[in-house]
């Protein structure tokens, strides 16, 4: 069964097709037309044996334009892949030439530009740590040759490659063989043999993107765009791979580079190695009348290989003045004219189409300069070869530096990262036999090496290995004196608008020229004056290529004089899911729970997200909203009962004979004196004086504290005791230990709290006397269950705090929860929390403190030690502005209509100071023009209280302390609102509800 | 076809004038804040024998390498002051430099995920507004309706509840703004020196008398520090220390999109910011790297954690793709604040500390830097941000306060 | 990632890492003393170096032990780490990256 | 060869009193994870263990304090990053830091009071003892593919040749801070703390979810 092709088939037996498997035919769908292919194909290839090689035309310029590579660096046919299944998403702005072709694949190309598909991504992506003595990138001849050198004794080898089989360069060639067998199958032969040994991976269809520190290698892997959908299931699509290396072997091979003259842009001028490898790899041919238009000898291969499919070699235009053997040869064998000291200086398309119909050849006098007449050939296509770049990418990733290499044009990486070992046309070297000898030695210097560092067995294999031996008919790498690049071929106008440098960016010469003109040598400067190499291809055909335009400009030969062959990852371009990798949806951050959990997600609770913690907000029962359901538990723990899950508190245990000493030295206040069984309120301060952390801190044995800390805070508290303990005090007797998650906290408060902990723990003797305020008793609860009850209040009201095991917080609560039964008691969250220690004037830190605000600010003055003759921060708080008399201290505000609930961040200004809003338009500020507003403080806490019977808040407040009584505003919604400040606590002032 | 972008000018600057033995005035560094100053220097204070040295290529640094957000909707007064200095002018500068820069205003959204973010949000926007800086807090809804594909229901791990949203905000191209500056420049007889480093400032005694250079001695009886992260390394051959640290910081660009993004995105509470250039690409910033560093570059990770934090906010952009990364250095200061400063040596001066601040206010630091170089004196705006706040204490601590970086 | 050689648990990746500035700075025997500019150099003065700099890390995700590092701010190559309390090791001029 | 990996757990010991009043922080994703559980050439499955003893050691190895401990336990601390002593299926010890040491005991579950025999040691001594055993949950992994599901969100190299048998270090999970303990060929202990447990536990069976496929490279 056969589909019909928009064109006829270029496919040939002729050539091997080592890369497509003609026994599993496929059929692709592209802009709207069906395509036949094999197994193996690229979407490029099958698109070139369909006889279609133009793409979508250039995006600023609308210039027909062709395929013009077989790799990554194509910078002309960008392509949207349609959705392969209910599972994937459209995706665009991919190569043509990346994309493999799988059966009933749909794409079509766009200009430049693609649009995103709002369809939200169901594909999988994960990530994968691994760890190698040697990682080799590149599985080419001489990616291979490493591989088998460095797999040797214990040594744990990586070979990725961004091919779907091995080979590399292999596969793009008619005639290679490797010890004697053929090229291709050698490649997968050696990767069989090798995969045989466990500590051998080989990740193929894997980009190596980035290179960083100490051999840290990132690479993508496509794992399912390939498969058939019901292999799929669970698996990710691309897998992100975390690579550290000991040791990294670079074969990345090289990239070849476009000629640039007039014209070259049009459909059908097309990399020689790229016709190549459509041939020889894919079995495509890409022309039938074919120019070849080259530098040096690499390009005759490639005469000779499209020759052997039944291509028609129609010109052989070379820039050199002698004729190469390999030149002879292929003028010989084609029957082509070899024209030398001459360039291609323009191209014609048919009268009927974009596609390329004839090439205009001129000689080149020795300075270049067009001579003698213009002859023209008809050709379908135009194989060119600029020479070739090594893909020094991932060398220049670690900072790497390059050298200009004039014997072959080209930057070679310097010896000069650590732990990198480069091989195979990377070092310049482009010929087989050199792959191998190159791979071989830096795979066997880079198993001596890791060998050396891990201290492992490297075999007997280390130091010794020989390389495997290539017989190549026809082979001509690009060598030596046999190198004449044509950096600027004069166009016959003289304009040079239409010799293209950066074909995706559509720039040209003449934009080179301009920036130059307005005064920029540097290539940077120019990169930016005309966007060349900032488009997809991130310039890999047109970054040498504008450097050599502007030496030849600045009369420069050395192009590292020029600027640094520099790259910065990615060296591809890869989806924003795949670093997302599993970090999607509730996997996104880890949500940090209590033990009690369970019951609150049955009771419907809202839950506030405080750092990781998913904290009880409130918990509103049967069509109450938040404000209905925090007047309700707010009033319940003032007349009744209340609990609360107080289990994110941090929880540190200080232990050692200096541990009153440690503690006394962070707290503003003194923890010295402080009883066994008796705890303390405490203030924290950064050493800027600020505070930065409170809580309450009990001594439960002569050398041992616990210490509370703000839920937010608790790591960075620890880590703040860790930091002066090691850096500081080591001469301190003290361990902290983290018990935070250790314990399950349940605050039950309110008058009826004594009570309920009476009965829940039924052998406590829970009176005043016998259990004082800021105390703690070892007890046991009604069920059995071994606990430590504090009476701490952090609401002014009666109040216990019940710790327990944390396995055991869902029964003690279940526990609190029936005793409390008979009090009504109510459960409540973090906004009735806030209500009720607001009411008290007690702050929260970090909402009423913001890094800014000392202890006397934040109205804890009385917490301030004045004869400790040390704690940390104190020298700050000495300083000259931590004294002024107009810093800002937190005080009460209230709306004085008792009505408005002031926002959280709303500003006081001056009774008198009227800013008149603008009406309407957001685009007005509120003062537009008479300057600026002073602003005396704002609102940091602000709440509807029941219990005082009216809105009320606590503000920082310029000198608040002073203006008590005093009116100030403040805008709300738009409208200017008066607002009375008070003193910092508005209920019970003066403490009595503390004992019940 | 896509739009094609206007060319710019066929002249810029001088490519390779030789440096004079002396100079009124020298600004080392060569970005966007050395040639702004040395701008309106020349402009407001008239002192056109001045000349810029710059170590590497013109704008080469950090103003190659920001993610062009410009905003002013700062927490403390002094802040505000500064941005909105700098707003108001970047409003005409198009004009004022005769250079299209692609200045564009399209707001800025700061997204909040907690309560705790949004008390913090409310309270910038109400001290924005009487500072004279337009800003105001957005529902989830009202933040959807200003950016279409931002991601408002709650089946996130930190869902958005709100925003902070300042219309007057927006983008700019970078390059352009540097040689718009770098031309006027020219224009007003400045010699922009390139590839020549700083290697020393020369004092007699207790004065500034000029810099020793790759490309030689000149001098100078006022220098002004203009280098950004590399400021420390430079003020020390004057043996003044500066309380600055410098790290990498990173950013990213994808590929060419059509439109999908109208404003500039930011999230501090998981680490990412957005906005998609005229030609169409996104352009994203990450966190500080922890380490000092001068490689221009930081570590992956770093990267990658905000390109989850993208696709969860914004799922459009799941295949959208990481073209290019790449690393400033910004110097950053304990309080979060910048340093535009006369020093304990006489004639020299240090504008830095400006950590994510840099580009936006590049404009008005040009401004009050030039100010206090030309008059030995602070401007009023950056009298505030002087050396002597970190012996009295008076910080303007923009990162304690509910300060969102970039 | 950096890969940082831990004194207690030998080289692991950067994340489980946390920065602690410039190495060696004491806290003042007596912040009394202090004039206000000397305190203020203690709290905000730290050095800045592009080269080799003496800085502290914690192994945060690790052993929870703060320990001293020489790396060089330009290259970010590590020349060595050491426990607090030990001497700095002797840096060798022109190691490679 | 296809042997069920469920039978490579660590045994549960018997109940002990109180244990119908406390719960595991990952005991209602129970019937989550016996459902995730693969078996074949491909196993993985993931149980959580019951209460095992845990208890936070420090002291600074070599010192009086040590050797109380060690008299206590009735062998030596660990005194190297990775090292364990005791024995893995009974009562042993982690090293954390140079100064600091978990004990574990897998062969029974924790009691009020287990910990107390230490701190009775170390009375008036440096150092400390702390009973941990609600502190953190432990999770064990097991089967061929345990090491693959781990290498998707641990950095560190848990290859066999850096990683033993009986080789326990403090890592990350992804982005849950975890002690991990090699204690068999295919056996994995991990433990987050106690709030983490829930995600970590959803973590790992996101993980395992392609080894019940066929393999994809």
């Amino acid at each position: 069964m056969t589909t019909a092709s928009s064109s006829p088939s270029r496919r040939t037996d002729a050539a091997p097709g080592h890369g497509i498997d003609r026994s599993q035919p496929i059929t692709i769908t592209f802009g709207g037309q069906k395509y036949d292919a094999f197994a193996g194909d690229s979407l490029a290839s099958a698109l070139i044996a369909g006889g279609n090689l133009q793409t979508a035309n250039s995006m600023y310029l609308d210039r027909p334009r062709g395929i013009l590579a077989a790799g990554v660096e194509e910078p002309n046919g960008l392509v949207t892949v349609k959705a392969r299944s209910e599972d994937d998403i459209d995706e665009t702005m991919l190569p043509v030439t990346s994309v493999e072709a799988t059966d009933g694949l749909e794409a079509f190309y766009v200009s430049g530009q693609g649009a995103l598909d709002p369809t939200p991504d169901p594909a999988l992506y994960d990530r994968k740590h691994m760890h190698a003595d040697v990682l080799i990138v590149g599985a080419g001849p001489a990616g291979l040759a490493a591989a088998r050198a460095a797999l040797q004794g214990e040594a744990r080898v990586v070979l990725i490659d961004k091919e779907n089989r091995p080979g590399g360069s292999l596969l793009s060639s008619r005639t290679a063989q490797i010890d004697g067998t053929d090229g291709a199958q050698w490649a997968a032969d050696t990767i069989a043999e090798l995969s045989e040994n466990p500590d051998f991976t080989y990740l193929s269809r894997t980009t190596a993107f980035g290179n960083y520190d100490s051999n840290y290698v990132i690479a993508l892997q496509y794992r399912t765009d390939h498969l058939e959908p019901k292999h799929r299931e669970g698996v990710s699509r691309q897998r992100v791979w975390h690579i550290r290396a000991d040791q990294v072997v670079l074969a990345p091979g090289a990239m070849e580079r476009p000629i640039v003259f007039s014209t070259n842009d049009r459909p059908g001028v097309m990399l020689a190695g790229a016709a190549r490898t459509y041939t020889n790899r894919y079995g495509a041919l890409p022309g039938q009348k074919i120019a070849v238009f080259t530098t040096n000898d690499s390009a005759y291969e490639a005469a000779l290989d499209l020759h052997a499919a039944g291509a028609e070699i129609v010109a052989l235009v070379d820039s050199r003045e002698k004729a190469s053997e390999a030149a002879t040869a292929a003028a010989e064998r084609t029957g082509a004219e070899l024209s030398l000291s001459s360039a291609v200086i323009g191209t014609n398309a048919s009268v009927m189409g974009d596609r390329l119909a004839a090439v205009s050849i001129s000689e080149l006098d020795a300075d270049g300069a067009l001579t003698g007449e213009t002859r023209t050939v008809d050709a379908d296509l135009l194989a060119v070869s600029g020479g070739f770049s090594p893909t020094v990418h991932l060398h220049t990733h670690r900072q790497g530096t390059t050298t200009w290499n004039t014997e072959i044009a080209g930057f070679v990486p310097n010896d000069d990262v650590t732990g990198e070992h480069c091989a195979g046309a990377l070092t310049g070297d482009f010929s087989t036999q050199g792959a191998l000898d190159t791979g071989t030695r830096a795979g066997a210097a880079a198993l001596a090496a890791a060998a050396a560092n891990a201290g492992f067995d490297p075999g007997s294999g280390s130091g010794d290995a020989k390389a495997p031996s290539a017989q190549v008919a026809d082979e001509a790498p690009l060598c030596g004196a046999e190198v004449k690049p044509l950096w600027l071929v004069p166009s016959a106008t003289g304009s040079t608008d239409d010799s293209f440098v950066d074909l995706q960016r559509d720039q040209a010469v003449s934009d080179i020229e301009r920036a130059y003109g307005a005064g920029m040598t540097n290539i940077e400067h120019i990169k930016r004056y005309t966007s060349i190499g900032t488009a997809n291809d991130q310039g890999k055909t047109s970054g040498v290529n504008a450097m050599a335009v502007l030496a030849h400009m600045i009369g420069e030969e050395d192009l590292g004089a020029v600027g640094v062959s520099g790259y910065r990852p990615p060296f591809t371009a890869l989806p924003f899911a795949a670093l997302a990798g599993r970090e999607r949806g509730d996997l996104f951050d880890p949500a940090r729970v209590t033990a009690i959990q369970p019951w609150h997600l049955e009771a419907g609770c809202e839950f506030e997200d405080v750092g990781q913690w998913k904290r009880p907000w409130f918990f509103a029962k049967d069509g109450e909203d938040m404000h209905q359901a925090v007047q309700r538990e707010s009033k319940a723990v003032r007349d009744s009962v209340g609990y609360m899950d107080g289990t994110t508190l941090g929880k540190i245990e200080i232990r050692g004979q200096d541990a009153a000493e440690f503690v006394n030295r962070f707290y503003t206040n003194g923890f010295k004196l402080l009883k066994v069984g008796k705890g303390r309120y405490g203030v924290m301060c950064g050493v800027d004086g600020m505070i930065m952390d409170d809580g309450v801190t009990m001594r439960i044995a002569d050398d041992r504290f616990l210490m509370t800390t703000t839920s937010s805070g608790a790591a960075a508290v620890f880590d703040w005791l860790e930091e002066w303990h090691q850096t500081e005090w080591p001469e301190l007797d003290v361990t902290l230990t983290s018990v935070t998650e250790q314990y399950s906290t349940i605050t039950v408060a309110g008058p009826k709290s004594r009570d309920v902990i009476a009965k829940v723990a039924p052998g406590l003797d829970v009176s005043n006397e016998a259990f004082a305020f800021m105390e703690f008793q070892d007890a046991e609860l009604s069920n059995g269950v071994p606990a430590r009850i504090c009476r701490i209040s952090f609401s002014g009201e009666l109040s216990f705090e019940i710790n327990v095991d944390a396995f055991y917080g869902l029964s003690a609560w279940k526990l609190v929860e029936e005793a409390g039964a008979e009090f009504d008691i109510t459960p409540y969250g973090t906004e009735t929390m806030h209500v009720l220690r607001a009411e008290k004037g007690l702050i929260i830190v970090g909402q009423d403190t913001d890094g800014t605000v000392t202890p006397d600010d934040a109205g804890l003055g009385w917490a301030v030690s004045t004869k400790k003759k040390h704690f940390i921060g104190k020298r700050s708080l000495e300083r000259e502005d931590s004294q002024r008399p107009d810093r800002k201290q937190l005080v009460s505000v209230m709306s004085v209509d008792k009505k408005t609930v002031l926002p959280e961040g709303a500003q006081l200004i001056a009774k008198d100071a009227d800013p008149t809003p603008k009406k309407g338009s957001v685009q007005d500020p509120v003062t537009p023009s008479n300057g600026q507003v002073h602003s005396y403080g704002f609102v940091t806490s602000s709440y509807m209280s029941p219990n005082l019977g009216r809105p009320f808040g606590l503000a920082l407040i310029e000198s608040g302390r002073e203006r008590e009584g005093e009116i100030m505003k403040s805008l709300v919604n738009g409208e200017l609102v008066e607002v009375e400040i008070g003193p910092l606590c508005l209920f019970d002032p003066e403490g009595k509800r503390r004992d019940g | 076809m896509a739009e094609t972008l206007p060319e710019h000018p066929d002249f810029l600057w001088a490519a390779d004038p030789e440096p004079k033995k002396s100079y009124d005035a020298i600004v080392v560094g060569g970005g966007g804040h050395g040639l702004a100053t040395a701008y309106y220097l020349a402009k407001n204070h008239g002192m056109t024998n001045i000349a810029i040295l710059e170590k590497g290529w013109l704008a080469g640094g950090n103003m190659a390498r920001n993610t062009t957000i410009i905003r002013s909707n700062y927490l403390w007064d002094e802040s505000a002051a500064m941005y909105e200095h700098a707003l108001k002018l970047w409003e005409g500068l198009t004009e004022e430099l005769e250079y299209e820069m692609f200045f564009s205003q399209r707001g800025v959204l700061n997204l909040a995920h907690t309560l705790g973010d949004v008390r913090e949000s409310v309270r910038r926007v109400e001290a924005n507004r009487l500072n004279g800086v337009d800003s105001e807090f957005l529902s989830p809804e009202e933040v959807k309706e200003v950016c279409p594909i931002l991601n408002i229901s709650d089946n996130v791990r930190y869902p958005i509840m709100g925003g902070t949203y300042q219309p007057r905000a927006g983008i700019a191209k970078h390059d352009w703004v540097a040689w718009a500056y770098a031309r006027k420049c020219q224009e007003l007889g400045v010699d922009i020196i390139q590839n020549c480093e700083v290697t020393k400032v020369l004092k007699d005694g207790e004065k500034t008398i000029g810099v020793d250079t790759t490309r030689g001695r000149i001098l100078a009886p006022r220098v002004g520090l203009a280098a950004a992260g590399h400021s420390s390394v430079v003020a020390k051959t004057a043996g003044v220390d500066l309380p600055i640290q410098s790290h990498p910081l990173q950013a990213l660009v994808s590929e060419l999109f059509e439109q999908v993004h109208p404003t500039v995105v930011m999230s501090n509470h998981v680490h990412m910011y957005v906005s998609q250039a005229h030609k169409g690409e996104l352009v994203m910033g990450a966190g500080i790297d922890q380490y000092n560093g001068y490689g221009q570059r930081g570590s992956f990770h770093v990267v990658a954690e905000q390109m989850a934090a993208a696709v969860e906010l914004m799922p459009i952009f799941a295949r959208a793709h990481l073209l290019r990364t790449w690393g400033g250095i910004v110097d950053v200061t304990f309080d979060a604040s910048p340093i535009v400063s006369k020093t304990e040596v006489e004639g020299l001066y240090v504008n830095c500390g400006w950590g994510t601040g840099g580009f936006k206010s590049t404009p008005a630091c040009g401004w009050t830097f030039a100010h206090t170089i030309a008059n030995d004196e602070p401007h009023e705006i950056n009298a505030p941000f002087s050396l002597d706040r970190f012996t009295t204490g008076k910080l303007i601590d923009e990162h304690g306060a509910a300060a969102v970086a970039h | 990632m950096l890969l940082i050689d831990c004194p207690h648990c030998g080289p692991r990746d950067e994340i489980e890492f946390s920065y602690g500035g410039e190495a060696h700075v004491v806290y003042p025997e007596d912040p009394s003393v202090l004039n206000d500019a000397e305190w203020g150099r203690y709290l905000f003065y730290r050095e800045n170096p592009k080269g080799d700099f003496a800085e502290r890390w914690i192994h945060s995700g690790g052993c929870r032990k703060w320990f001293n590092a020489i790396r060089n701010t330009a290259t970010y190559e590590f020349k060595g780490t050491y426990a607090m309390g030990e001497k700095a090791p002797t840096i060798k001029e022109g190691d490679a990256k | 060869m296809a042997e069920n990996p469920t039978t490579l757990h660590t045994p549960e010991p018997p109940a002990v009193p109180l244990d119908e009043h406390r719960l595991t922080p990952a005991a209602h994703l129970a019937g989550d994870m016996e459902a995730a559980t693969v078996t074949g050439a491909r196993s993985v499955s993931l149980r959580e263990l019951q209460f095992p003893l845990q208890i936070g050691l420090r002291g600074e190895i070599g010192s009086e304090s040590a050797q109380l401990i060690e008299k206590e336990l009735g062998f030596e601390l660990p005194s190297r990053v990775g090292q364990v002593t005791g024995d893995p299926m009974g009562l042993h010890v982690l090293w954390l830091s140079p100064d600091d040491f978990l004990a574990v005991d897998v062969s029974t579950r924790q009691q009020p009071g287990d910990s107390d025999r230490y701190i009775d040691a170390l009375a008036g001594k440096p150092g400390h003892a702390v009973e941990l055993s609600a502190n953190r949950t432990v999770l064990e992994l097991v089967g061929a593919a345990a090491r693959d599901v781990l290498a998707k969100s641990c950095h560190a190299d848990l290859h066999p040749r850096e990683f033993g048998v009986n080789t326990a270090i403090t890592t990350n999970l992804g982005k849950v801070p975890i002690y991990l303990h090699r204690a068999g060929e295919d056996v994995w202990r991990i433990y987050p703390r106690q709030s983490f447990a829930d995600f970590t536990v959803r973590w790992l069976l996101d993980g395992m979810k392609e080894f019940a496929q066929d393999e994809v490279l």
